[in-house]
C-alpha cells in the first residue's frame, strides 16, 4: 500500500471527522449548556440539507443554498426550542429522549410530506468541483479540502466564541451553574434559545455541505446522529474540545478501519473472506473505541471527572 | 400502511353488487426509506389493472415500512383475515424471505414484482411462486457480459456488506471474464466513499462495476464524478432508475447499466405503457414501474383463462405467461422466474430531465445460475 | 375521575385476554396475530421495565437481548430444519423445534450477554450509560448483518413455528395463550420481585447510591443482577416475536427497536406493573389504526407521543390514577 | 484501659498542593462520644469520607475494633460496624419511612438478596426498622413518603437507619445542620442516650451541642488536628482561639 494511499485516506478520515464535529459541537454545546440530550439533532441536519437543496434547485446558487440551509436549520431548531425543548430541561433524560425521538420521526415523515419520497438533488458548486494536486503527487478533490477547511474554520470560530466573547462567557457559565448566570441578570431562556439555535445552524451547515457529495433524503440524519453522539461520548459530554478531538478519532478510525483492517486480515486469509470479515469488523470498530474509551475513562476523554 | 380497495371501473351505483371473485393482496414498501420503490410497483400494478377495465378484482395494498416483521404481520392479515388468493408487491429481498415461503406453503401464489433472492430461484423454489423481475444476480450477470463486450480486463468491483451485496458481486464474477483490481465490501448504508475511491484510484483497475442500491449509489456516483477519476462505470439499473437519477444528476451522465427493461424499448406495450403512465401520473415510468405493470398483466392472463379456486389450472395459466410484456418477450424457466433479454444502457438527458437509452443486448435469453437446483 | 391501579391492571388483562376471544368466535385470526404481538413487546418491555423502572438505568441498547432471543430461535430451528449439526467448536449439537428448549437458551445466552454488557456499562452512569448501551446494540446489529452464514440482512426464515407440548403452535390463539400465559407469569415475578428486599434495595440503589452502599449493600452488585434478569427477560420475548413471524433478522437488533421499547414504557408509565403492557397494547393499536389513515402515519405518532411527555407524565397510568410516579 | 473502637493513624489526603488531610490520627473509645470542629474547609467532610470509605487516602490507617479496613469499600466498612449519616440527608425522597429504614435492616440482616417474600412482610426486617424509628420518635409517621417530611424529621430518619445497622460506632456528619434550637435539643438528648449502645464521633458546627455532649474535641485546622482534650481544655486553648478568630487576639 503507497503512501500517497494512506495519506490520502488520513485525509478522508480529517473531512469526515471535521464535517462529525460540525454536528458534534451543537450536541455537546446544547447538553452541556441545557442538560439536555437532543435526539432531533439529525432532523436539523436533514433540514439543513433539504433546505440548500430546494434554494440551491431554484436559485442555481449553491451558496445560497448555503446561507438557507443555515437559517432554515437555526429556525427550525430556535422553533422547537421554544415550543417543545424549553418544557424539557427540567425533565428525566428518560422524557428528553421520548420527546425528541418523536420529534425525530414529526420532521422526517412532514419532509417526506413535504418533498416526497425520492432523493432531491443537490451538487457541488463548478468552482469547487474535480480534484487538485496536492504536494508528494496527491489527487483530491478540492471540495472535499473545502470541507476539511471549513470545519477547521468552524473550530476555530467556536473556540473564539467560547473563550473571547461575552456570549461565550455566559455559555460557560451556565454549563456551571444555572443559577450564577440568572443572578448576573443574564436572560436565560433567550441564551438557551440561542444556544440551541446555534448548535441547529451548526447541524444544517453540515448537512448542506455532505448533502452536496452524499444523497439528500429522508432519514439521512439518523446515521450522522448516532455518530455524532459516538464523538461526544468519546470526548466527554459538553466539552467542545473532546467534540473535536473525538470527531477526528471516530472519522479516523472508520475511515482507516474500512481500509486497512481488510488488508491486515489478508495476511491469514484468503482475499474474499479476509475483505467480508475485515469489513464486518470495521463496520464495529467505532463502537468498539467507544466502549474501550468509556471503560478506560467513564465520562469520556475531556468530561468532568465525577 | 394505506389501504386501497379498488373495484376497477366499478361505479358508484352498483358498487354494492359488484362481488369481487379475486382477491389480491399487496405488501409493499410506501413510507420511510425505500419509499418510492414500492410507490413505482404499485402504481404500475394499478394501472394495468384500470386498464383491464375487471371489476371483479380487489387489491387490498398494505405499506410494509421496509420491515421484515411488519411485513409478515401483513402477509399473515392477507392470508387469515383478508383471505386473498394472489399476493404480491414485496420490493426487498430480506422481506421476501421473511414471507414468501410462509405464504406460498398456505396455497397462496405470490408473483414477485421485485425481488428474487437466490434461495427460492434454486433449492427453495415453489410451485406457487412466480417471479416476473428478475433473479437477483441476473442484472450483475449482465453487467459481467457486458464488460466482456466493451473490452474491460481488470475491474475494481464494490457491493455493501449484506446478503444482496455478495450475490451481486458473484454474479458479477460469474460472467466477467478478467481479473479483478480490487473486491470490496462497504457498509451497509454508507454515505462516503471516499476512502473506497482512493482505493480505486491507487488501484490499476480499468472499470468500476458496483451495486449500491438507493442513497448509497447516489452517494458514491457524485463522489466518484468529483474525484476527476475517470475510469469507466458500470452497474445495474437500480442506481440509474428513473426516479433517482434526478438527484445524481450529471454525475451519471455516460455510465453505462444494465437492465431488462427500458422506456424506449419498441414494443407496442411498452409505448402504450409508457405513454398511459405519464398521463395518469405525470412522471416518467421506472424500472420498478414496469415491473408492477408487469406483473398484473401476466395475473390477468391467468384470470382470463382459470379462476386461482382450481390452484393447478391457474398455476398452469400463470406458467404459459401469456401476455404482452413491456420488455418484449417473456416466458418462465422451469423454476418460475424469467427468461429473457437484458440490455445494456446508457444514462442520458433528454432536455432537462436524465434518463436511459438502450444502447445493446449484453445477454440474450438469459435464465439464471440456480434453476437446475429447483425440483418442482 | 381516577381509579385504583389495582382495577386499571385487572383490566387491561381482562381485555387483552378477551379480545383474541372474541376475534376467535368472529374468525377474525388477525386481530389475535395483532394481539399476540403487543403481548411479545409487552414483555420485551416488561424486561427494560425491571432495570428501567426500579433500577433507573436507561438502556438503550436492549434490543441486543431481544435480538439475541430471536436468533437463538432462528439458529436453533435452522439446523433442526435443515437437519445439520450446531457446531459449537467445543461440541456439536443438534438444532431444536422445541419452544421450551429455546426459550431456556434464548434465555442464557440473554443474561450471559447482558452479563458482560452490564459489568462495562455500568461502570458509568447517565447519559453515558444510555450512549455506551446503545454501542453495544451497534456492535451486534453490526455483527448480525455481516454474518453470513445465517443470512446476514435478510435474516433467518423458519418455515414451520416451533412446537410446544400437547399445543398446535400455528394455530393463532393457540400461540398467543402461549404467550398470555408467558407474560402473566412474568408479571406475577415482577411485581414479587418488585416488592422483594431485592426490589427495594434496586429500588433505592436508583434513588441514591450513597445511602446504599451506607448500609453495607453493593448498589453495583444489586445493579447488574437486575440488568441479567431483565437482559433474560427481553432474550424470551424476542425469542417468542421471532416464532410469531416465524423469522428473524438483524432489525431486532436496531436502535430504534431499542428506542420503541422505552417508548412503550413511557406511554405506559415507568416503573408500573402493567406500564409496558398497556404501552405496548396503545402502541401497536395506533400503529394498525393510525396506518389505516394515512401514509404519513409517523407525524401523528410523534404528535401522541410529544403529547405524553409534555402534558402527560406518568404515562396512560399515571393519568388515569392521577399519580404521576409509580410509588406515590 | 481497653481498646478504641475506631481509629485513624497517620492519615494523610492532598488534592494537587492542597493538603486536605494532614496526619490525621484520632480514635474513639467505647461510650465515648467525640466531637470534631473547625472552620468551613478545615476538612472534615473530606476526612469522614475517608473513614466511612468514599476516598481513599494517600496514605495512614484507619482501624475499626482492631480490624484494619484502610482497604475495604463502603459497604464492607458499612457491614463492619460503621453507622453513618449525611451531613445532607441522603434518604430514598420517593420512599416511606418504613421502606428506608428496612432498607437499613437488610444490609444489617443481610438479606438483600431475595427475590420472593414482600420486604414489608418480612418480620425481621419489620421488627429491626420499627424498633429504631421508634426510639427516633418517628414511628406515627412510618407510611408517609420521605419527601413530605419536615426537615427535622429527615434528619430523625437519618439516625433511624444508621440505628438498624446496630453499628459499632456511629458516624454523624452534622446531625444538627438546620434544625430549630428546640429540634437540636431533642437530638442532643437523645444522642446522649445513645452512646451506651455505640460511641459516636461527631462532627458538628452547633457549639452549644458539642460542649454539651463530647467527652472529648478535636480541632481540625487546614487539615490538621491541632488539638484534642475536654470541653474545658478546648475553650480555654490560645491555638483554637487563634484559628477560630484570626490574629485578633
Amino acid at each position: 500500500m503507497s503512501s500517497i494511499l494512506i495519506i490520502e485516506q488520513i485525509l478522508n478520515g480529517l473531512q469526515f471527522g471535521v464535517m462529525l464535529f460540525l454536528m458534534a459541537a451543537g450536541l455537546t454545546l446544547i447538553f452541556g449548556v441545557m442538560g439536555l440530550i437532543n435526539l432531533a439533532h439529525g432532523s436539523l441536519y436533514m433540514v439543513g440539507a433539504f433546505a440548500a437543496a430546494a434554494v440551491a434547485g431554484v436559485t442555481g446558487s449553491f451558496f445560497l443554498g448555503l446561507i438557507a440551509a443555515l437559517a432554515a436549520a437555526a429556525l427550525a431548531g430556535a422553533i422547537i426550542e421554544m415550543v417543545v425543548i424549553r418544557r424539557l430541561y427540567d425533565a428525566a433524560h428518560l422524557d428528553q429522549v421520548l420527546a425528541t425521538f418523536a420529534l425525530i420521526l414529526i420532521f422526517s415523515e412532514g419532509t417526506r410530506w413535504i418533498f416526497g419520497s425520492f432523493p432531491l438533488f443537490l451538487n457541488i458548486p463548478e468552482a469547487l468541483s474535480g480534484p487538485v494536486s496536492l504536494p508528494g503527487g496527491i489527487e483530491y478533490p478540492l471540495y472535499r479540502l473545502t470541507l476539511i477547511l471549513i470545519g477547521m474554520a468552524v473550530a476555530g470560530g467556536l473556540w473564539l466564541l467560547i473563550e473571547r466573547t461575552r456570549i461565550g462567557i455566559q455559555i460557560r457559565a451556565g454549563e456551571n451553574d444555572r443559577e450564577m448566570i440568572a443572578a448576573l441578570g443574564v436572560d436565560i431562556s433567550k441564551l438557551y434559545t440561542l444556544v440551541f439555535a446555534l448548535g441547529a445552524a451548526l447541524a444544517g451547515l453540515a448537512g448542506a455541505l455532505v448533502g452536496a457529495i452524499q444523497s439528500v433524503q429522508v432519514g439521512m440524519g439518523e446515521p450522522v446522529l448516532i455518530l455524532a453522539f459516538v464523538v461526544i461520548v468519546i470526548g466527554g459530554i459538553g466539552s467542545i474540545r473532546g467534540a473535536f478531538i473525538g470527531a477526528l478519532l471516530v472519522g479516523l478510525t472508520d475511515t482507516l478501519g474500512g481500509v486497512f483492517l481488510p488488508e491486515l486480515f489478508k495476511l491469514f486469509m484468503d482475499t474474499g473472506a479476509a475483505q467480508k470479515s475485515g469489513s464486518a469488523i470495521a463496520s464495529m470498530g467505532i463502537y468498539i473505541l467507544m466502549g474501550l474509551v468509556l471503560i478506560w475513562r467513564p465520562t469520556g476523554l475531556f468530561g468532568a471527572r465525577a | 400502511m394505506k389501504k386501497l380497495l379498488l373495484a376497477a371501473a366499478a361505479s358508484a351505483l352498483c358498487a354494492t353488487g359488484a362481488l369481487a371473485e379475486v382477491k389480491v393482496g399487496m405488501i409493499t414498501t410506501l413510507s420511510g426509506g425505500g419509499a418510492g420503490l414500492g410507490i413505482d410497483v404499485r402504481d404500475g400494478f394499478m394501472l394495468a389493472i384500470a386498464q383491464s377495465g375487471r371489476d371483479d378484482i380487489e387489491v387490498v395494498i398494505e405499506d410494509d415500512q421496509r420491515k421484515p416483521d411488519i411485513a409478515v404481520q401483513l402477509s399473515d392479515k392477507m392470508i387469515q383475515s383478508e383471505r386473498v388468493d394472489v399476493m404480491t408487491g414485496i420490493i426487498w429481498s430480506n422481506l421476501a424471505m421473511a414471507v414468501v415461503p410462509a405464504a406460498v406453503n398456505q396455497n397462496v401464489f405470490y408473483l414477485s414484482p421485485n425481488a428474487g433472492p437466490s434461495p427460492l430461484a434454486g433449492k427453495g423454489c415453489h410451485q406457487n411462486y412466480f417471479n416476473v423481475a428478475w433473479q437477483n444476480d441476473n442484472l450483475h450477470e449482465a453487467a459481467g457480459a457486458y464488460a466482456n463486450e466493451a473490452g474491460y480486463e481488470k475491474t475494481f468491483i464494490m457491493a455493501p456488506n449484506y446478503p444482496a451485496g455478495t450475490d451481486a458481486l458473484t454474479g458479477y464474477k460469474r460472467y466477467f471474464k478478467g481479473d479483478l483490481a480490487g473486491e470490496v465490501y462497504t457498509k451497509l448504508g454508507q454515505t462516503d466513499y471516499a476512502a473506497e475511491i482512493a482505493q480505486i484510484r491507487a488501484s490499476d483497475a480499468d472499470s468500476v462495476f458496483f451495486f449500491l442500491p438507493g442513497g448509497m449509489g447516489i452517494s458514491f456516483l457524485k463522489q466518484y464524478a468529483d474525484s476527476g477519476i475517470d475510469l469507466p462505470v458500470v452497474g445495474p439499473a437500480f442506481s440509474f432508475d428513473q426516479g433517482i437519477l434526478q438527484a445524481v444528476g450529471d454525475a451519471a451522465l455516460g455510465v453505462v447499466n444494465t437492465s431488462q427493461w427500458n422506456k424506449d424499448i419498441d414494443n407496442p406495450t411498452n409505448e402504450a405503457f409508457v405513454e398511459s403512465f405519464q398521463a395518469e401520473y405525470g412522471r416518467l415510468p421506472s424500472l420498478y414501474a414496469s415491473q408492477g405493470f408487469d406483473t398484473a398483466n401476466l395475473l390477468l392472463s391467468a384470470l382470463e383463462k382459470a379462476d386461482p379456486s382450481d390452484a393447478d389450472a391457474f398455476r398452469e395459466a400463470l406458467r404459459a405467461a401469456d401476455f404482452d410484456s413491456t420488455r418484449g418477450d417473456f416466458a418462465f424457466g422451469p423454476n418460475h422466474h424469467p427468461v429473457q433479454t437484458i440490455y445494456a444502457r446508457e444514462v442520458i438527458k433528454e432536455g432537462d430531465v436524465f434518463t436511459n437509452k438502450i444502447i445493446g443486448a449484453a445477454l440474450e435469453g438469459h435464465s439464471d445460475a440456480y434453476a437446475a437446483d429447483c425440483k418442482m | 375521575m381516577t381509579l385504583d391501579e389495582r382495577y386499571i391492571n385487572g383490566l387491561v388483562l381482562i381485555g387483552l385476554l378477551a379480545l383474541p376471544l372474541w376475534a376467535l368466535a368472529t374468525d377474525e385470526p388477525f386481530t389475535i396475530t395483532l394481539v399476540t404481538r403487543a403481548v411479545i413487546l409487552a414483555l420485551a418491555a416488561v424486561g427494560l421495565n425491571l432495570i428501567l423502572g426500579i433500577g433507573g438505568m436507561v438502556s438503550f441498547g436492549h434490543a441486543v437481548f431481544f435480538g439475541i432471543g430471536g436468533y437463538a430461535m432462528g439458529i436453533l430451528a435452522y439446523h433442526a430444519q435443515t437437519y445439520t449439526a450446531l457446531d459449537l467448536g467445543f461440541f456439536e449439537t443438534d438444532g431444536t423445534n422445541s419452544m421450551p428448549v429455546i426459550w431456556l437458551v434464548a434465555m442464557i445466552m440473554s443474561a450471559i450477554v447482558a452479563f458482560f454488557i452490564g459489568l462495562l456499562s455500568l461502570r458509568t452512569s447517565g447519559v453515558y450509560f444510555i450512549m455506551i448501551t446503545l454501542a453495544f446494540g451497534q456492535m451486534f446489529f453490526y455483527f448480525a448483518i455481516s454474518w453470513a452464514q445465517y443470512g446476514g440482512e435478510d435474516g433467518l426464515s423458519i418455515y414451520v413455528r416451533n412446537g410446544f407440548p400437547g399445543l398446535n403452535t400455528l394455530v393463532p390463539i393457540q400461540f398467543f395463550g402461549i404467550c398470555f400465559a408467558l407474560l402473566c407469569i412474568v408479571l406475577f415475578l415482577f411485581s414479587r420481585l418488585q416488592s422483594s428486599p431485592f426490589g427495594l434495595a434496586l429500588n433505592a440503589a436508583r434513588q441514591t447510591n450513597a445511602r446504599v452502599e451506607t448500609v453495607g449493600l453493593n448498589p453495583m452488585h444489586l445493579k447488574l443482577l437486575a440488568f441479567v434478569i431483565s437482559g433474560a427477560i427481553t432474550g424470551l420475548a424476542g425469542a417468542l416475536f421471532a416464532d410469531l413471524n416465524r423469522f428473524v433478522s438483524p432489525t431486532m437488533f436496531s436502535w430504534q427497536l431499542s428506542g420503541e421499547l422505552i417508548v412503550l414504557i413511557i406511554i405506559g408509565g415507568v416503573g408500573r406493573l402493567m406500564g409496558p403492557v398497556i404501552g405496548a397494547c396503545v402502541f401497536v393499536a395506533l400503529e394498525h389504526f393510525l396506518g389505516e389513515l394515512t401514509e404519513f402515519w409517523h407525524v401523528y405518532l410523534g404528535i401522541i407521543l410529544l403529547c405524553i411527555v409534555l402534558f402527560g407524565r406518568g404515562g396512560l397510568i399515571g393519568l388515569l390514577t392521577g399519580k404521576e410516579g409509580a410509588h406515590v | 484501659m481497653s481498646e478504641p473502637i475506631l481509629a485513624t493513624h497517620g492519615l494523610n489526603k492532598s488534592f494537587g498542593a492542597l493538603k486536605a488531610t494532614n496526619d490525621v490520627s484520632i480514635d474513639l473509645m467505647p461510650r465515648e462520644i467525640h466531637a470534631i470542629i473547625g472552620p468551613n474547609g478545615a476538612g472534615k467532610s473530606t476526612l469522614i469520607k475517608q473513614i466511612c470509605g468514599g476516598l481513599r487516602p494517600d496514605s495512614g490507617r484507619v482501624v475499626l475494633c482492631g480490624q484494619d479496613v484502610s482497604g475495604k469499600t463502603t459497604q464492607a466498612r458499612a457491614r463492619a460496624g460503621l453507622g453513618r449519616t449525611f451531613q445532607i440527608s441522603d434518604l430514598c425522597m420517593e420512599d416511606t419511612v418504613l421502606e428506608n429504614a428496612v432498607l437499613g435492616a437488610m444490609g444489617a440482616e443481610g438479606v438483600a438478596w431475595r427475590f420472593w417474600r414482600s420486604a414489608l412482610k418480612t418480620s425481621v426486617l419489620l421488627e429491626r426498622a420499627e424498633a429504631a424509628l421508634d426510639r427516633v420518635g418517628l414511628a406515627e409517621e412510618r407510611n408517609s413518603r420521605c419527601a413530605n417530611l419536615s426537615h427535622g424529621q429527615r434528619r430523625q430518619l437519618e439516625v433511624a437507619v444508621a440505628l438498624t445497622l446496630s453499628p459499632r460506632a456511629f458516624i454523624m456528619d452534622e446531625p444538627m445542620a438546620g434544625l430549630g434550637a428546640e429540634g437540636s435539643k431533642r437530638l442532643t438528648g437523645f444522642l446522649d442516650g445513645l452512646r451506651e449502645e455505640a460511641p459516636i464521633l461527631l462532627v458538628e458546627h452547633d457549639m452549644d451541642a458539642v460542649f454539651a455532649l463530647a467527652d472529648r474535641i478535636s480541632v481540625l485546622v487546614y487539615g490538621k488536628v491541632i488539638a484534642t482534650g475536654t470541653a474545658d481544655e478546648i475553650r480555654s486553648s490560645q491555638e483554637v482561639r487563634e484559628a477560630y478568630l484570626g490574629d485578633e487576639i
